[in-house]
């Protein structure tokens, strides 16, 4: 059925019913992404390990993550006394649902957008800003030390993160003139070299690294330091309380590697292949680099950590941006 | 009653629901959130006010940005002024904050 | 200058991140080393440490090299092994040399003088080697020492030192019990070190599990060395 | 659905989100629950925004706002080290409500007043402003203003580092 005539038939707008066609395709998505997801960073953590990873439940072990997803509904939700009730609760969905909105203006292909927003990336990088604000309130309403340490680590380590991003990213709107993020597509070209990457290297480096630590993967993964907080921001969580969270990150890793793809890697654009397909293979690309970093590098010490963004990215941000104006305004 | 009018209501409900902590907070925290309220009550009356009526659309746009940037300059020195209360008092509450009177 | 130095330093350690990604890489690309294991095991489990074992004779594989000479004993910073000589072996010259050390060794055990125990060990792991060690008649020269001092001690007697000898010389004494005390050790390989005869030695058995401690606080190592002689050599033993 | 209709039920749900985030930022107890009061109003006027045409202002409110200042918030709530309990938790005299209270209301009722007596026309649909234009706006007519929004920021922030800047032992 076409989308035009469900509208008519329902007596509402089409960018309504556009909008909760795919909401309802990306909750799918991202419920099948994480589930494919855990098992890809299992089997790629293991074979950087030389060893195989999960294979004995499904084929390929491909079945392993649903158990988990089992177990993790079958437990019981526990609530930590003496802290926060609400906030704790809200915490795992102030995470979780602006991952949904994030996903909204991503151009999949041509034609294939949720959402087509004139300022989609404004949107993408003012809804990020919400995954500290549920660290925080997670940490404050588990009432427990380590809860709280990850929390104000992760507030530390967004914030001084997010202006390389910011910069990073102004640097790609500088040269294409627009937030629109089907419209930055369309001003690369099919191949490699004709990528805003090949234009921009340093920002394009400068957004990974920062992507990286918004996301709170490792090596910048100090929020949850296993090693030192137990499991930082969500040691009091059990059940599904957790299971949000997780899905979360991976839901987050999807939208800075789709971001990354649009704006560096020439979105869905491609010689051969249709574009959904170039667009999902760019983006579990990065998403393998990022894991491999994981696997790669030790974690950084906090003051590393910061000392990284505020001595080396936001400078070499700034002067990536400063060039890029410069060309911009000689061209 | 027009939008317009309902849209200054709502900032006028803002305003007053600032001016309110400001007085009833007793911690400089509680204040600084509810500032924060208020410069929203005000962004929000600019917009409406520029969008609603004949006046220039973009204007009422910039000034509302320029009042975010206020309010993120203004959040910062907060932060400062909060912190050094606390150094040396133990603690952000303004009740017990005489030093300043003259 | 310094400047540059710094720029150059920076690029070093930027070029050691590309580095390590090459690495894991690498690794990536390896076959895998790890043996699926319920459906495969490993073929070779020479390097594991498993309880300790005693080691059969060439000629008869149900009879230890033990010569008793306790140093294990002695040297068990667990003190968790109990070694009595058998009665019926040819009889030494005193039969009371031979009982009284067999007597006292376990309840001795417990309690040895360390600095006696120090003796030992330091007489004692100079001069082994681990080939050339098939039991003569007479034990190695350093040994000599220490294997004539540590029973004495241990039996408190002096007789004993005279009985030695002869006790070597004219009919090995062999262990009646060899029972080691799992529960206690420490697997720290002293004795497999310090024997004289390389009775001892790591066994490889990973499937070690009982159902009690009992099982493991007194485990025979002589009956456990005639099971594996009269049957096949498995690794998939359970104790008892 | 009529999109006027619709319009006013998003004017009303947010007008509720605003009201009752704006009463938890004032009236809780606990500061972290105040804080989470602000958001709740911040989204609300983000909402308020997108309604009167103006994304680029919600999504900046959001940005900047719940990105930045409510973090702040965050951070402050935590160094003063009394997010629960502490004064804000002890009773408050009457009087003092009673002040507080026409403190918010009596600016309030004035402006009321007056905004209820004058009833300006207003536009039905808001028209959007190119983010273009906007820029250029912010780069030519109004550039000093601009200018000395990035200062004012600069300083306060060269003072926040120096107000929060402890001498080290031994410097």
């Amino acid at each position: 059925m076409n989308l035009h005539t469900l509208a008519k038939s329902l007596g509402v707008a089409l960018p309504l019913v556009q909008m909760v066609v795919g909401l309802v395709a990306l909750a799918a998505f991202v419920g099948l992404n994480a589930v494919l997801l855990v098992w890809m960073e299992r089997k790629v953590a293991g074979h950087f390990q030389r060893r195989p990873g999960p294979y004995e439940v499904g084929p390929w072990g491909l079945l392993q993550t649903v158990a988990d997803a089992v177990k993790l509904v079958a437990k019981q939700l526990f609530t930590p006394p003496g802290g926060d009730r609400t906030l704790f609760w809200t915490a795992p969905f102030t995470a979780f649902l602006p991952v949904f909105v994030m996903l909204l203006p991503l151009p999949w292909s041509h034609t294939l957008t949720a959402f087509p927003v004139n300022l989609g990336l404004l949107l993408i990088l003012a809804f990020a800003g919400l995954n500290v604000l549920a660290l925080c309130l997670a940490g404050w309403g588990s009432n427990n030390k380590w809860a709280l340490i990850g929390a104000a680590r992760a507030v530390a380590q967004s914030v001084a993160y997010e202006i390389p991003l910011l910069l990073a990213v102004l640097a790609v709107v500088f040269l294409t003139g627009t937030l629109d993020l089907g419209l930055i597509v369309a001003c690369q070209g099919d191949m490699p070299w004709e990528w805003l990457g090949a234009s921009q290297p340093l920002a394009f480096v400068i957004y990974v690294v920062c992507a990286v630590a918004e996301t709170n993967r490792a090596p910048f993964d100090l929020p949850e330091a296993e090693s030192e907080l137990t499991a930082g921001f969500h040691t009091e969580y059990s059940g599904m309380g957790f299971g949000l969270f997780f899905l979360a990150e991976y839901a987050n890793m999807i939208v800075v590697s789709a971001v990354a793809t649009t704006l560096f890697l020439g979105g869905w654009k491609g010689p051969v292949l249709p574009g959904p397909w170039w667009f999902l293979l760019k983006v579990y690309a990065l998403i393998f680099l990022i894991m491999w970093f994981r696997w790669t590098y030790p974690r950084t010490r906090f003051d590393q950590l910061l000392n990284l963004a505020w001595k080396w990215l936001i400078p070499l941000a700034l002067v990536n941006l400063l060039a890029t104006a410069v060309l911009v305004e000689l061209a | 009653m027009t939008p317009l009018q309902l849209y200054q209501l709502a900032a006028l409900a803002l305003l007053a629901l600032g001016l309110f902590g400001l007085v009833w907070r007793r911690s400089l925290v509680g204040m600084l959130i509810s500032v924060e309220l208020m410069l929203n009550g005000a962004g929000l009356s600019i917009v409406a006010a520029g969008q609603l009526t004949a006046a220039d659309n973009a204007l009422a746009q910039l000034a509302t940005l320029l009042v975010m940037g206020l309010a993120a300059a203004e959040a910062t020195l907060v932060l400062a002024i909060v912190l050094v209360v606390v150094k040396r008092f133990g603690h952000g509450e303004s009740q017990d904050i005489f030093e300043l009177r003259g | 200058m310094q400047c540059l130095d710094s720029v150059r330093k920076q690029a070093k350690s930027l070029w050691s991140l590309v580095v390590g990604l090459r690495v894991t890489g690498d690794n990536m690309l390896r076959p895998q080393i790890t043996v699926h294991y319920p459906r495969r095991t490993v073929e070779s489990l020479e390097g594991y440490r498993g309880h300790v074992q005693l080691v059969g004779k060439p000629g008869d594989p149900a009879e230890p090299r033990c010569i008793c000479c306790m140093m294990c004993v002695n040297s068990c910073p667990s003190a968790c092994i109990t070694v009595q000589v058998k009665e019926e072996a040819p009889p030494p010259p005193d039969p009371a040399a031979a009982a009284a050390p067999a007597a006292t060794a376990k309840a001795d055990a417990g309690a040895t003088d360390w600095s006696e125990r120090a003796q030992v060990h330091g007489g004692r792991l100079i001069p082994k080697t681990r080939d050339g060690q098939v039991p003569p008649p007479e034990p190695p020269a350093g040994a000599d020492k220490p294997a004539g001092k540590a029973p004495a001690k241990a039996a408190g007697k002096g007789e004993d030192k005279a009985g030695d000898k002869p006790a070597k010389k004219a009919a090995k004494k062999a262990p009646g019990v060899w029972s080691l005390d799992f529960t206690l050790c420490s697997l720290c390989g002293t004795c497999v070190a310090v024997c004289p005869v390389d009775s001892l030695e790591y066994s490889s058995n990973v499937y070690l599990a009982g159902r009690s401690r009992e099982a493991f606080s007194g485990m025979d190592l002589l009956a456990r060395l005639r099971a594996r002689a009269g049957a096949a050599p498995t690794s998939g033993e359970v104790a008892e | 659905m009529n999109q006027t209709l619709a319009a006013q039920l998003l004017f009303a749900l947010y007008a509720l989100v605003i009201l009752a985030g704006g009463l938890a930022a004032v009236l809780a107890r606990n500061l972290v629950r105040a804080m989470v009061g602000l958001v709740m109003t911040l989204f609300g006027v983000a909402g308020l925004y997108l309604l009167l045409n103006t994304p680029f202002m919600a999504f900046m409110q959001i940005l900047i706002y719940v990105g930045a200042v409510v973090v702040l918030i965050f951070f402050a709530i935590m160094l003063t080290r009394s997010p629960a309990g502490g004064e804000e938790a002890k009773p408050r005299a009457g009087r003092q409500a009673l002040l507080a209270g026409l403190a918010g209301l009596a600016p309030a009722a004035v402006l009321g007043a007056a905004l209820l007596a004058n009833p300006l026309a207003s536009a039905t649909r808001p028209a959007e402003v190119e983010l273009k234009l906007l820029g250029a706006h912010l780069l030519t007519s109004y550039v000093l203003a601009f200018e000395l929004i990035s200062v004012v920021l600069f300083i306060a922030m060269a003072g926040a580092v120096l107000l929060g800047f402890t001498r080290r032992k031994g410097q």
